[in-house]
């Protein structure tokens, strides 16, 4: 177990450390999700009182395209020499692999969304009515949800023709309830009226479900060739 | 143990491969393959394109699972015995961005090697510079080479892999690599070089593995010119 | 064994056509929608023979992930292919239905949405079976399914909890169903159960033999660069190499 | 100039006929959209008024994102065994090659956009109060301007890192009045109040305008290496 | 235009080629290379690994425009000449999932060569069938580089560019592929052919050209040991 963490942070830090160096993903990330935003101002008037009610479907729906693109580069730079191959022969459990790939995405997913989060407000106007300190637990559940498949199912269409459009179509139809579950929360708060409790409780029902299924097929994933 | 010196080796070798068949849909790349091979040997595998050779290769290093039979290396299934194998593929395994002791560093990590000294040691050892800090992409390709065998080396395994180390390789720096092989295997390694420049090795592999068509065809002590008879058969 | 099959299938061709005659001519018309309510007879049993493959292509893809068997996970893809072709019917049937009866095509019916995202993730399962390279389909595509899988209760919460408004189903919760109406709807479940069956067994022994036909052909053909080398290599091109030497030798 | 066509028709039936051939990139991407307008509908409530009122928006930002994927598939054949180069070495003019790239895109994107129209009118119980046949022209209109400039920018993106984030980066910021004007030539014909033609005009200029420069343009592009 | 039989060759070659400098950002891969180079000729382009030898084959084939300097063939600049020219890379350059003749079909287009005649005897020539209807993708790597030969001279190009057509490829194919283009050689193609195995071009090329670190560093009639030392001047 102590060999699973450290190898899990030594991965971790090299992916950081790497992605720090050229910068690359993250700044065109960045550019991307602004870019959604501003394709989605032009699209849904946000003077209009219609797009402030649905604005928590908009929200998430940009956070789901982006992060799409963020997980396809998940296992690119494993894949350039087949480093992967170094992994695989080496004794390092497939866990600490598959951690290190989830929690990396994870800071980067969540930096895009607090980069976006504020975009939004602003383009939209928007003040929460209700309790707006539980966004950042809805948020963080959700984003762990999309993060842990995505990861898992990159990894799976690494083995696929096609490579890039095979992710959201395994991501989405499972996604379904998670997206579900975030756009109800996110509306509930942003307007006020209920409780968000329901859905939190099932985003993290999701989550425990979704982590331990991945962790325990993950292996069998890494060493199908 | 002891080495066997007739043609066909001893039963009891450190590797035993046992009816391997590779499918890959309507292709078998290995076709039940059965040998066994002996420790502190040095193996070359030779063969046309497509005989299988790289197949061969990824089975004993358990990346490829066999669609039938089975591969033991020292008793165990390979992927048990991943510590004591070494495996060098055509790609160079290593990541382009960090420099040659960042990657080995990470390497290290994998199997629990902590500190820098083996890195050092094992970067030396292939004629490099530890404190080289160009990263590996910038590398030239004999460079390149070098440090993926470094890569492969870097726990000490018993059984070296190493698929095609030579080529893309100018001639000078192919000498260099199969002068360093020699020394390791002098040192008590096994080792498997799957090569098209077979030239280079005579004189110095034990044994030259002949592969045709998923078949290990024959297996000569030297580089004859007989061997294409053999795969007639 | 070579005699059960055509037996059987006669079997389900009558069954399936005496169901067809009860459906359409026997059974009561429906009070308030008339005669689109036969549909019912498809309808129903379809959804449910949908939902029992689904439940076989879990079954056998543990069953796979556990003992690596290839027979299960040769059902596996069979019960996914069959149980997409009847939900395909469902989808079909219901707006059909639906459109006549509420006015509408689609409504985000608890049901309804269930049924469509099960159709996903099984078609997302074939997809990944298609585009799927490596020899490793099956352990892909078993991951799969156990995940999607996991999916439907949390996708039924989700829906159950959000979508009120759903319109009351046509024939009441539990027994205010018509006996005559009831017979109908079992015989027809019977056929279609019948027919998923048949289908079942021929797609599994095409399945299985491919896959026999697949391994022969795998050790025989001689895809690779097989022309024996020799060492003296000819400098000279031989006339006419054409694909005939590097045929089975 | 008959070389040119000729050689734009020799490209654009190889395509079609490999596609055909496989038929990989149409299923998958058929299924894409549908998945697109699936997560749509879980994040707009069709049934909410709201919703409805923005779905010319919603429609156009669902087909953009199935448009992204879909040309960034564009080369990728071609890049396979770098028969680009093969292309570049012959005496055939470099626009053929983009007008067939072009054609095949826009068959390829229309076919889309005719499977996922009737879903959304489906899902989100759409009738068009406007003319409705106008919303032809504008669907044609504004597929050709999204279809022209995302094959040149996927060209140009071949030479770079991390090259499918960068058509979007590229494509959106350019397609903004392209948006625009099919957004809002859409929510007017669907609402019926006013008349769409100054949208239309709009994005006729854009597509010559943009047509042109491409076929321009496009020479350099490919030549640069 | 006589063919100097001297080591220099004459001034006024089919190929010239000024002061060509090419630079990849910090990195030149040519360095003011100077050459002419004569018709009729087999030309073997020798080097290390990264010496240039690709590069300049690619500045040749107009696929690389130069930093400085100048490239002429037949007199005109590369893109225009290009009905002259047949370029053959490392990837095979054709389609993997059109059959050879489909491949080639698709090219002649692109050279406004109409009718099957030229397709089929080109196939004939490499000594493939053309009635092949395997994609080109499941060749093997000996049948594909010939594929690849074969679009590369389907325009009857005066000139061939060839960048390490015998890599991977096992021996014998290697053989019969120098075979046939002693055979274009003969029938008067001028003919450039960068590779790593200068063994299998002995006695064949009609001249040995020697490149490092971006220069043309000498041109030797046969295959001689020192051209290592002419490399250190
Ligand atoms: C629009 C698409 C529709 C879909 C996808 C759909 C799906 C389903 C499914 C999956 C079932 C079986 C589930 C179960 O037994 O619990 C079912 C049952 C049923 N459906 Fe539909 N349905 C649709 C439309 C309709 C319409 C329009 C009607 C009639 C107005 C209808 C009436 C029924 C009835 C009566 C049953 C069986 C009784 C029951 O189990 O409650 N369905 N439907
Ligand atoms: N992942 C794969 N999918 C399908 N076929 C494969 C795969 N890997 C290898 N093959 C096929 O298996 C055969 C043997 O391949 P292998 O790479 O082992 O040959 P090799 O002896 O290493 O040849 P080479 O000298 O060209 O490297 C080839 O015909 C190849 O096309
Ligand atoms: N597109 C490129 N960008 C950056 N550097 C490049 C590029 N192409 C080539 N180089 C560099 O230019 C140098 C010469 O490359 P080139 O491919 O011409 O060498 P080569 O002689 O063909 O070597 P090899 O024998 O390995 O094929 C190499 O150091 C290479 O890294
Ligand atoms: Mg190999
Ligand atoms: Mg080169």
């Amino acid at each position: 177990m102590s060999s699973l963490s450290s190898i899990t942070l030594a991965t971790l830090t090299k992916d950081i450390r790497l992605e720090w160096r050229s910068k690359d993903a993250i700044n065109s990330m960045l550019f991307f999700s602004l870019l959604v935003v501003v394709i989605f101002s032009f699209s849904f008037d946000p003077n209009a009182e219609e797009s402030r009610q649905i604005v928590g479907g908009l929200i998430w729906v940009a956070f789901l395209f982006a992060a799409v693109v963020a997980l396809n580069q998940t296992w690119a730079r494993e894949l350039r020499n087949q480093v992967l191959d170094a992994y695989r022969v080496s004794p390092a459990p497939a866990n600490a692999l598959f951690m290190a790939k989830v929690l990396g995405n994870f800071i980067l997913v969540s930096l895009l969304e607090s980069l976006m989060a504020p975009l939004f407000m602003i383009f939209y106007n928007l003040r929460a009515l209700g309790p707006a300190w539980q966004l950042i637990p809805v948020a963080m559940l959700g984003t762990w949800a999309l993060v842990v498949n995505g990861t898992f199912f990159a990894a799976m269409s690494l083995r696929t023709r096609s490579r890039e459009i095979m992710l959201p179509l395994l991501l989405f139809p499972i996604s379904i309830p998670a997206v579900q579950s975030m756009v109800e929360a996110t509306r509930i708060i942003l307007s006020g009226d209920g409780a968000a409790r329901f859905w939190i409780v099932l985003l993290l029902t999701y989550d425990v479900v979704f982590t331990t299924a991945c962790l325990a097929l993950f292996e069998t994933v890494l060493q199908a060739e | 143990m002891t080495v066997s010196a007739s043609e066909i080796p001893a039963a009891a070798g450190i590797i035993s491969v046992s009816n391997l068949v590779k499918q890959f849909g309507r292709f078998a790349a290995l076709r039940g393959v059965t040998a066994e091979f002996d420790s502190g040997e040095f193996y070359a595998v030779l063969g046309d394109n497509g005989a299988g050779k790289t197949t061969l290769l990824r089975a004993l290093a358990g990346l490829a699972d066999p669609s039938s039979g089975t591969v033991s290396i020292l008793g165990q299934n390979p992927r048990q015995a991943c510590r004591e194998i070494g495996y060098m593929a055509h790609p160079s395994l290593l990541y382009d961005e960090m420099s040659g002791m960042e990657n080995l560093r990470y390497f290290a990590r994998l199997y629990d090697i902590l500190g820098d000294e083996r890195c050092q040691h094992v970067i030396r050892s292939v004629g490099l510079d530890p404190g080289l800090a160009r990263p590996v992409g910038k590398y030239s390709q004999g460079m390149r080479q070098r440090m993926s065998l470094a890569r492969a080396i870097l726990h000490d395994p018993k059984i070296l892999l190493l698929d095609e180390p030579f080529s893309n390789v100018d001639v000078h720096s192919a000498g260099e690599m199969v002068g360093l092989l020699k020394t390791m295997r002098d040192g008590g390694k096994t080792i498997f070089v799957v090569t098209h420049q077979a030239a280079l090795l005579e004189g110095v592999a034990d044994e030259f593995v002949w592969m045709q068509a998923g078949h290990i065809v024959d297996r000569t002590r030297r580089l004859t010119a007989d061997h294409s008879e053999a795969g007639k058969q | 064994m070579k005699r059960a099959f055509p037996i059987f299938a006669a079997l389900t061709a009558l069954l399936l056509a005496y169901a067809f005659y009860e459906a359409i001519w026997v059974a009561p018309m429906e009070r308030t929608m008339g005669d689109v309510q036969r549909i019912f007879y498809y309808h129903v049993p379809s959804a449910w023979t949908a939902f029992l493959l689904f439940f076989v292509n879990l079954v056998a893809s543990i069953i796979y992930l556990v003992r690596r068997n290839a027979k299960a996970d040769a059902v596996a893809v069979v019960a996914a292919e069959v149980g997409v072709l009847f939900c395909t019917v469902v989808l079909v049937t219901g707006p059909i239905w639906a459109r006549p009866v509420w006015g509408i095509w689609w409504t985000w019916d608890i049901r309804l949405t269930t049924t469509l995202v099960l159709w996903l993730i099984y078609v997302s399962y074939l997809v990944l079976r298609r585009f799927s390279e490596s020899s490793q389909t099956p352990k892909l595509a078993a991951v799969l399914a156990v995940l999607g899988a996991l999916d439907v209760p949390l996708v039924y919460f989700s829906i159950w909890f959000f979508r009120t408004q759903h319109p009351q189903p046509v024939i009441g919760g539990g027994g205010s169903i018509d006996p005559r109406m009831l017979h109908v709807l079992l015989i027809n479940w019977l056929a279609f159960s019948c027919l998923a069956f048949l289908l079942c067994w021929v797609r599994y022994r095409l399945e299985w033999l491919e896959r026999k036909v697949e391994e022969a052909q795998a050790l025989e053909s001689l895809l690779g660069d097989t022309v024996p080398s020799s060492q003296s290599a000819p400098v000279k091109l031989p006339p006419e190499k054409t694909q005939s030497s590097m045929g089975p030798q």
